[in-house]
């Protein structure tokens, strides 16, 4: 397997608290990967660098063999790495088939045709009611995104990110604030579009790592603590001081 | 025990805008207990919180705070009830440094905790108490909510979702905050989609379901209803 | 399938009222009040479409309307020719502005660009082709295609009708386009729009260039109606005035700016022979404005008719 | 019937009621109007005389909106006063269109009765030309040799600045220097701080309303005046005196083409305008007050209203009344004597009011734009 | 240009620096702590001029009492104008505000414009202030130094009350979240109402220090208040320390625009804005949003 995405020394500095140090990572083209450690130890923050909502203060990003340290963040989109948020992010005003078409119309190029007319979207409806349906969410397609809960907002947040079709996948706790029913379904849901596809995952529910995930990467205090599968790395005694405790052994 | 509740709640009604959310809920808390309340997502369960801590305005039926009727009052009243929430998306305040936002609720009640204590329970807060509450990570500023609470000598704790985003280590740790904030005596409504978590240290599950109470289970009843509790959150 | 109904038959009763209007009322009151609807359109395009609130659409009125009183005065332009610079001199205006206001949101950019117009307004008083407060006078109106003798008040109108309709008609296009879906979005949530790939700044500059070409349309056909071009246009207190048009008759809807802008023009006249201080009663319908029918009269009609619907 | 369109002789005062020149004419020159309109006894050639008015809030093209509906649908015949040069330049180019008869007062601008002229236009009281005659040209005869700009940066303080320039250097003075500020500055001291450093002995202010006010008055702040300099207002009127004070307007020259307090004529008018509006007339109150006399004097030599006539009866016949004596040229300006003031001490001033010092009378010859000089069409070059 | 005569220019643009620094500062208490852009605090400034005025006239009050009484009714009044008007738009979109105080603005000028036309009425520095410090280089009004002094400890009071203090801390807090601010048992519409009070208050003090300096009119403010928006702009919106500090910095600038380009004097202040936009959106103090 080749590598997909990969990061020399990076490292983030925040007025003199360096949030991340010198990190080199390493993702393979088509795993799923995932970033975890204790709270506060950078994982947020590598992926605002490598989506470029943050700059970094020193390193390189190479994607796909080529150096993005310095694009923009939606130029990086377009090259097909896409993430989701840790806070949900919807469009609340839009319907959620809505929110899924304006993706799948971004996908598709987007459009600055402003003597077309709309109706021109409505390609999109089939493909954006099946990634309804596949997050369970087919019945909400005429509600507006601003009314439903925080976990239905999550889910309806991973449909949109999945109308990308994105290479990378970035994943910033897509499970928080989920019901186990919906943990299961996202995780299931996680797996099938992770066939052909790279995704990085940040994620605190060791069930769901230990079930996704190929590799793991454990951060603390912006240093890289241990790296490699789930086993190897749940009986890393460093891991389990800093991050897993004792009731996951 | 007193067997006066701390929070009565009867036929509680709530709306955002048109939209009616709870539909008549009821249950009682009382002093030292811990409840959680449980239910799958958009049951209600955030709604009710806030509608007991008049951030929902638009609210019907009763809420009683050691025996005062709350369904009238404003908010900042309500909470001078001696009443502490610690919200959904954990609410610090970006304008704030991580120091002002835990200094900032005023005290609601006599012998809160002192900031020493607080950075004791809490040492990562101190280390970052300058910068700006939301650069902290996620699991610090759950952290921070907390805490914020305990220095107000609020007795009665609503604590949504604490778990949320935290990394076990801190999940269990923050576990073990509220089992010792129980055995201090404080009172506690925890919502929780961690089941796992709650039941550590709950003394009763609250069923949620379309803003109603579906069932109430006890803790010691855990073990024999197990089957219908997971039937309710669809486990 | 109804209200679609209902709608076309209200567009075509709209367009028949047009076509008689100057034959009830006095014809350059109607197309001041013509003018002053395409102006506020193309406002609410910005604010209504695309949250953005600019207070400094004047200055895209005023320059087109100086490049068209200038082209056609000085240089003895054609009509559509001084109507096309002055569309181009506003769009361009509108690239410069909108480059610096579109990194900001909200308020900012509202401050931004009144503070941009302003400076403009500076600019135009102190260079000499505008004449300073004189303004430019005499404006020849022309004649349209060549043969339409523009002096002719009925000539006149209906030119205007016919190119304030067609702005209207590419205003209505723009809402309902997939380019108008994006702008919904991106006024949602920027940085979810950014993410999924989208050049946010392009989409809001192109929005704000459209808005200002299409102010400019109205501002240059207003030189050729009263024959002018004065530092009036350019004031901000003119920008003011297409808001309170805009929020009067409905933010966000197509209709509603036309019908304040009608409003506002009809009430200036009013007060200018009334005795009342006229800026303390267009304050007043301000502050009445925002604080009791925040949805415009029109928008208010729609949310009426909802919940008429609804229950 | 015919001679009397609708049967009656309508009039209108157009101009700023609630804006920034509202001091200037207003609502007062409502007044001065009506007072015109009753010396006739509310007629002419027996019609009525009816008088309406409107504020057009400084904007041209609300300006000719309603000057249009007059004209077209209410029968107005004449409309004066028209303040602000970009509403009178409107409405004048629209009343040659309509062929109505249109008398701007308060207007500075020179061009309404050069490039601009029309037959049916007349142009009262002052312009740019015969205010910087009076001030720019007597002042350097009473002494005043070296000059000093403030000049607004725009178009109406630059033709200020240019004409009052020529008059200093044709009459012998000398111009050191200019500094061109903006319009609506609020603080003038870095300007008047060059000034002072010129040594000029005359500072002229090439600018208008708040911008003169606030000159003066920093002036007196910086002791321009107590330093020795004299400060000369190049727009400026009695309203503005009496609202900066004398304690700060003092010493101020100025050219104006009125005072109340200049003969018993003046005197009997100006007591007739303070009952009503309890305040005295400045020159454009008085202006738009003979400029009504004059049309009705006019439309009663005709025996009509019709425009033609009426214009050149206008022309034809000698203007002597309470605002001043003399006769309308062939552009359309009315022509007679300008005064050159200055403003009174404190302690010099006896009664309320009483503000000026008349320092030199300009005769009506050297007032106004002569023919040779005219770029108006109508005037025929000799 | 001598060195003198550059220490004379910069000390007049210190002073009217001040200006821009104390409305700057008001406005941006307003729009941090309500989300408001006050745009009628340019009107307020001239009803803090005006009322100045008629404790002159009406009582025989001196500018000394006014200093002190003018801010406490313009504050007054602004407690009531959010009472009754801005009260009703909280938690609504702030541009709702922004528009309702433009209507407060043409209401409020255009009634002291009915009443007193628009030539302004003199208002004259007291015994104490009046006449002029010949500095050999220059003679500078004495009142312009009382304006730099009582400005600049006006602006510094302010700031440590809100950046240091703990009811600071409740109006940054209600800012970002009044909701949850009030759930903590904190009385956040009170809190509201008194800093619209306080940030008008500023305004009228202000009006007050600036009536002797320009004459008394209605439209002293409405000039002013778009450089000053301006002016916030540059400094960061909501940032104290950038109102204060780019108010003063504008001042300075601007006075020597007026002497080295006098023609650009009107607009160096914009200019400098669009440089900032673009090197520096969020403004010169501002936190990046
Ligand atoms: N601001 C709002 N406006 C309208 N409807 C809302 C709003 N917030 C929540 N709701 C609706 O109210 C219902 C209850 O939501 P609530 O947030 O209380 O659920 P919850 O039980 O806390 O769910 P979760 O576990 O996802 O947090 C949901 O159907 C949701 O869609
Ligand atoms: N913009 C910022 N300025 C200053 N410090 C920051 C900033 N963003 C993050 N930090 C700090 O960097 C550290 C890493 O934060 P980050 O959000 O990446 O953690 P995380 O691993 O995602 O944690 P969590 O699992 O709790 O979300 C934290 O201590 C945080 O306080
Ligand atoms: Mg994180
Ligand atoms: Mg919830």
């Amino acid at each position: 397997m080749s590598i997909l995405l990969e990061t020399k020394g990076l490292t983030k500095e925040f007025r003199g608290f360096v949030a991340v140090r010198s990190v080199d990572l390493a993702v393979e083209r088509g795993a799923i990967h995932a970033l975890i450690g204790p709270n506060g130890a950078g994982k947020t923050t590598v992926f605002n660098l490598l989506t470029k909502f943050l700059k970094p203060t020193a390193g390189r990003i190479l994607y796909d063999g080529r150096d993005v340290t310095s694009l923009a963040p939606a130029s990086i989109a377009r090259l097909g790495v896409v993430r989701s948020f840790q806070i949900s992010a919807t469009f609340p005003q839009l319907t959620a088939l809505e929110n899924v078409r304006i993706a799948l119309a971004a996908k598709a190029g987007g459009s600055f045709a402003f003597w077309r007319s709309d109706k021109t979207l409505e390609r999109h409806n089939a493909r954006a009611l099946s990634l309804l349906e596949d997050v369970n969410l087919a019945e909400f397609a005429d509600t507006r995104a601003g009314e439903l809960s925080y976990g239905r907002k999550r889910a309806l947040e991973i449909a949109t990110t999945l109308a990308l079709e994105p290479d990378l996948l970035l994943l910033d706790e897509p499970m928080a604030g989920m019901a186990h029913e919906e943990i299961g379904r996202i995780a299931a849901l996680i797996k099938r579009i992770a066939v052909g596809r790279t995704v990085l995952m940040v994620e605190h529910n060791l069930g769901v790592v230990a079930d996704l995930c190929d590799k793991i990467t454990v951060l603390r205090s912006g240093e890289i603590l241990a790296e490699g599968d789930y086993a190897t790395v749940s009986k890393d005694p460093r891991v389990i001081e800093a991050y897993m405790g004792t009731g996951h052994a | 025990m007193s067997t006066e509740p701390v929070l009565q709640i009867r036929d509680l009604e709530a709306w955002y805008g048109e939209s009616h959310v709870l539909h008549g809920m009821e249950f009682d808390v009382r002093a030292g207990e811990v409840v959680a309340l449980i239910g799958r997502n958009g049951a209600g369960k955030t709604t009710t919180l806030r509608a007991i801590t008049g951030i929902v305005k638009k609210r019907a039926g009763s809420v009683k705070i050691d025996g005062t009727e709350a369904i009238k009052l404003r908010s900042d009243k309500i909470a001078k009830l001696g009443l502490g929430y610690v919200p959904e998306e954990r609410g610090i305040f970006a304008t704030l440094s991580v120091r002002e936002n835990l200094l900032l609720p005023p005290a609601v009640k006599p012998n809160g905790m002192t900031e020493a204590q607080i950075y004791e329970l809490f040492p990562r807060l101190q280390e970052r108490a300058r910068s700006q509450g939301t650069k902290l990570s996620g699991g610090e500023q759950q952290m921070l909510a907390i805490a914020r609470v305990l220095r107000t000598g609020a007795r009665l704790l609503l604590l949504d979702e604490p778990s949320e985003g935290l990394a076990p280590v801190i999940v269990q740790h923050i576990g073990r905050i509220i089992c010792s904030l129980r055995d201090q005596g404080f009172t506690i409504v925890l919502v929780e989609q961690n089941f796992r978590f709650a039941a550590t240290c709950a003394d009763r599950f609250v069923v949620v379901e379309h803003g109603k109470v579906v069932d109430q289970v006890a803790s010691a009843d855990m073990d024999a209803k197990s089957g219908e509790l997971a039937a309710y959150l669809g486990v | 399938m109804t209200s679609k109904r209902s709608e076309l038959l209200l567009v075509i009763a709209g367009l028949v009222l047009l076509l008689v209007l100057p034959h009830i009322l006095y014809p350059v009151f109607v197309m001041k009040a013509l003018i002053a609807g395409l102006f506020a359109c193309a406002f609410n395009l910005m604010l209504g479409y695309g949250g953005l609130l600019s207070f400094g659409h004047a200055a895209f009125f005023g320059t087109a309307a100086y490049a068209m009183a200038h082209s056609t005065k000085l240089w003895g332009w054609p009509f559509e020719a001084g109507l096309l610079l002055g569309v181009a001199a506003a769009a361009a205006v509108g690239v410069v502005m909108g480059v610096l206001a579109i990194r900001r949101q909200g308020i900012y950019f509202a401050m931004i660009t009144l503070a941009l117009s302003q400076m403009l307004y500076f600019l135009y008083l102190q260079t000499p082709f505008t004449h300073g407060e004189d303004g430019i006078q005499s404006v020849p109106r022309g004649k349209a295609l060549g043969f339409i003798d523009l002096s002719n008040g009925l000539n006149m109108y209906y030119t205007l009708l016919v190119v304030v309709l067609a702005g209207f008609w590419l205003i209505w296009r723009t809402v309902h386009s997939p380019f108008g879906q994006v702008l919904k979005a991106i006024r949602d949530n920027e940085p979810r729009a950014t993410s999924l790939g989208y050049n946010v700044d392009r989409y809001k500059l192109l929005a704000f260039i459209l808005s200002a070409a299409l102010a400019g349309l109205a501002g240059a056909l207003n030189a050729t109606v009263f024959q002018l071009a004065s530092l009036n246009d350019v004031t901000w207190q003119h920008s003011g005035e297409v808001i309170l048009m805009t929020l009067l008759g409905g933010v966000g809807t197509i209709l509603g700016p036309v019908i304040g802008g009608a409003l506002v023009v009809t009430l200036q006249n009013y007060l200018a022979a009334s005795g009342l201080p006229v800026d303390v009663v267009i304050g007043l319908f301000f502050i009445a404005c925002v604080l009791l029918f925040r949805r415009g009269l029109v928008g208010e009609v729609i949310a009426w008719n909802e919940r008429r619907k609804g229950s | 019937q015919d001679k009397f369109s609708g049967g009656q002789v309508k009039i209108g005062i157009l101009n700023d009621q609630s804006g920034p020149y509202a001091d200037y004419g207003g609502k007062s020159s409502v007044e001065a109007a009506k007072i015109a309109i009753e010396e006739f006894g509310g007629k002419v050639a027996g019609k009525p005389i009816v008088l309406v008015d409107a504020d057009h809030q400084n904007k041209p093209d609300v300006a000719s909106n309603i000057a249009r509906q007059w004209y077209d649908a209410d029968g107005v015949d004449m409309i004066a006063e028209l303040t602000t040069s970009s509403v009178a330049l409107a409405v004048q180019s629209l009343s040659k269109e309509k062929n109505k008869i249109d008398m701007v007062v308060g207007a500075a601008t020179s061009a309404l009765t050069n490039d601009a002229c029309t037959a049916t236009g007349f142009h009262w009281a002052f312009d740019t030309y015969s205010l910087a005659r009076g001030t720019g040209g007597a002042l350097v005869k009473a002494g005043g040799n070296s000059w000093f700009f403030l000049t607004a940066d725009y178009a109406f303080g630059h033709q200020l600045e240019k004409d009052t320039s020529n008059f200093v250097t044709e009459a012998g003075g000398k111009v050191l220097g200019a500094v061109r500020h903006p319009l609506n500055t609020a603080d003038f001291s870095s300007f008047l701080l060059q000034a002072q450093a010129s040594k000029a002995q005359v500072v002229g202010l090439a600018n208008a309303g708040t911008d003169t006010t606030n000159a003066v008055k920093q002036a007196a702040d910086f002791g321009i005046v107590k330093g020795g300099q004299k400060l000369a207002g190049l727009l400026f009127t009695l309203s503005e005196v009496h609202a900066l004070g004398l304690e700060k307007a003092q010493g101020l020259v100025l050219t104006e083409a009125y005072y109340w307090d200049r003969d018993d004529k003046s005197r009997e008018f100006a007591k007739k305008f303070m009952e009503r509006t309890k305040r005295a007339p400045n020159m454009i109150q008085a202006g738009t007050y003979s400029a009504v006399r004059s049309y009705l004097k006019a439309v009663e030599a005709a025996g009509t209203d019709a425009t033609d006539a009426v214009a050149a009866k206008l022309r034809e016949l000698p203007v002597d009344d309470a605002f001043s004596k003399g006769k309308v040229a062939a552009d359309g300006s009315f022509v007679h004597d300008m005064y050159l003031f200055e403003v009174k001490k404190p302690s010099e001033s006896k009664a309320p009011w009483d503000y000026y010092k008349l320092l030199q009378t300009i005769p009506a010859a050297e007032s106004f734009t002569p023919a040779a000089k005219s770029t108006c069409p109508l005037v025929k070059k000799s | 240009m001598s060195y003198q005569a550059l220490m004379a220019q910069l000390a007049i643009g210190v002073s009217n620096g001040a200006f821009y620094a104390m409305l700057s500062l008001g406005l941006a208490v307003i729009f941090g702590m309500l989300n408001v852009v006050n745009f009628a605090h340019g009107a307020v400034f001239m009803l803090g001029a005006f009322v100045a005025l008629f404790l002159k006239l009406q009582l025989g009050l001196g500018y000394y009492a006014s200093l002190i009484l003018v801010p406490i009714i313009v504050g007054a009044f602004g407690v009531l104008a959010d009472l009754a008007l801005l009260k009703r738009l909280r938690g609504l979109d702030p541009l709702y505000g922004l528009l309702l105080t433009f209507g407060m603005t043409l209401v409020l000028e255009g009634i002291f414009r009915y009443f007193y036309g628009s030539a302004g009425v003199p208002y004259s520095a007291p015994e104490g202030l009046v006449g002029a410090v010949d500095l050999g280089f220059m003679i500078m009004p004495l009142y312009r130094f009382w304006v730099i002094v009582a400005s600049a400890v006006v602006c510094f009071g302010t700031w440590y009350a809100i950046e240091r203090t703990r009811l600071g801390a409740y109006l940054r807090a209600a800012t970002e979240n009044a909701t949850l601010t009030q759930s903590f048992g904190i009385n956040v519409p009170v809190l509201l109402t008194l800093t619209y009070g306080l940030g008008v208050a500023l305004a009228g003090f202000a009006g007050v220090l600036a009536a002797p300096i320009y004459s008394v009119n209605p439209l002293m403010g409405s000039n002013l208040i778009i450089v000053v928006f301006a002016v916030v702009v540059i400094g960061g919106m909501g940032s104290i320390l950038g109102a204060i500090v780019s108010g003063f910095a504008l001042g300075i600038l601007e006075g020597f625009t007026k002497v080295f380009y006098p023609e650009a004097s009107n607009i160096v202040v914009f200019v400098v804005m669009a440089i900032v936009l673009l090197v520096k959106p969020a403004g010169l103090f501002g936190r990046a949003t």
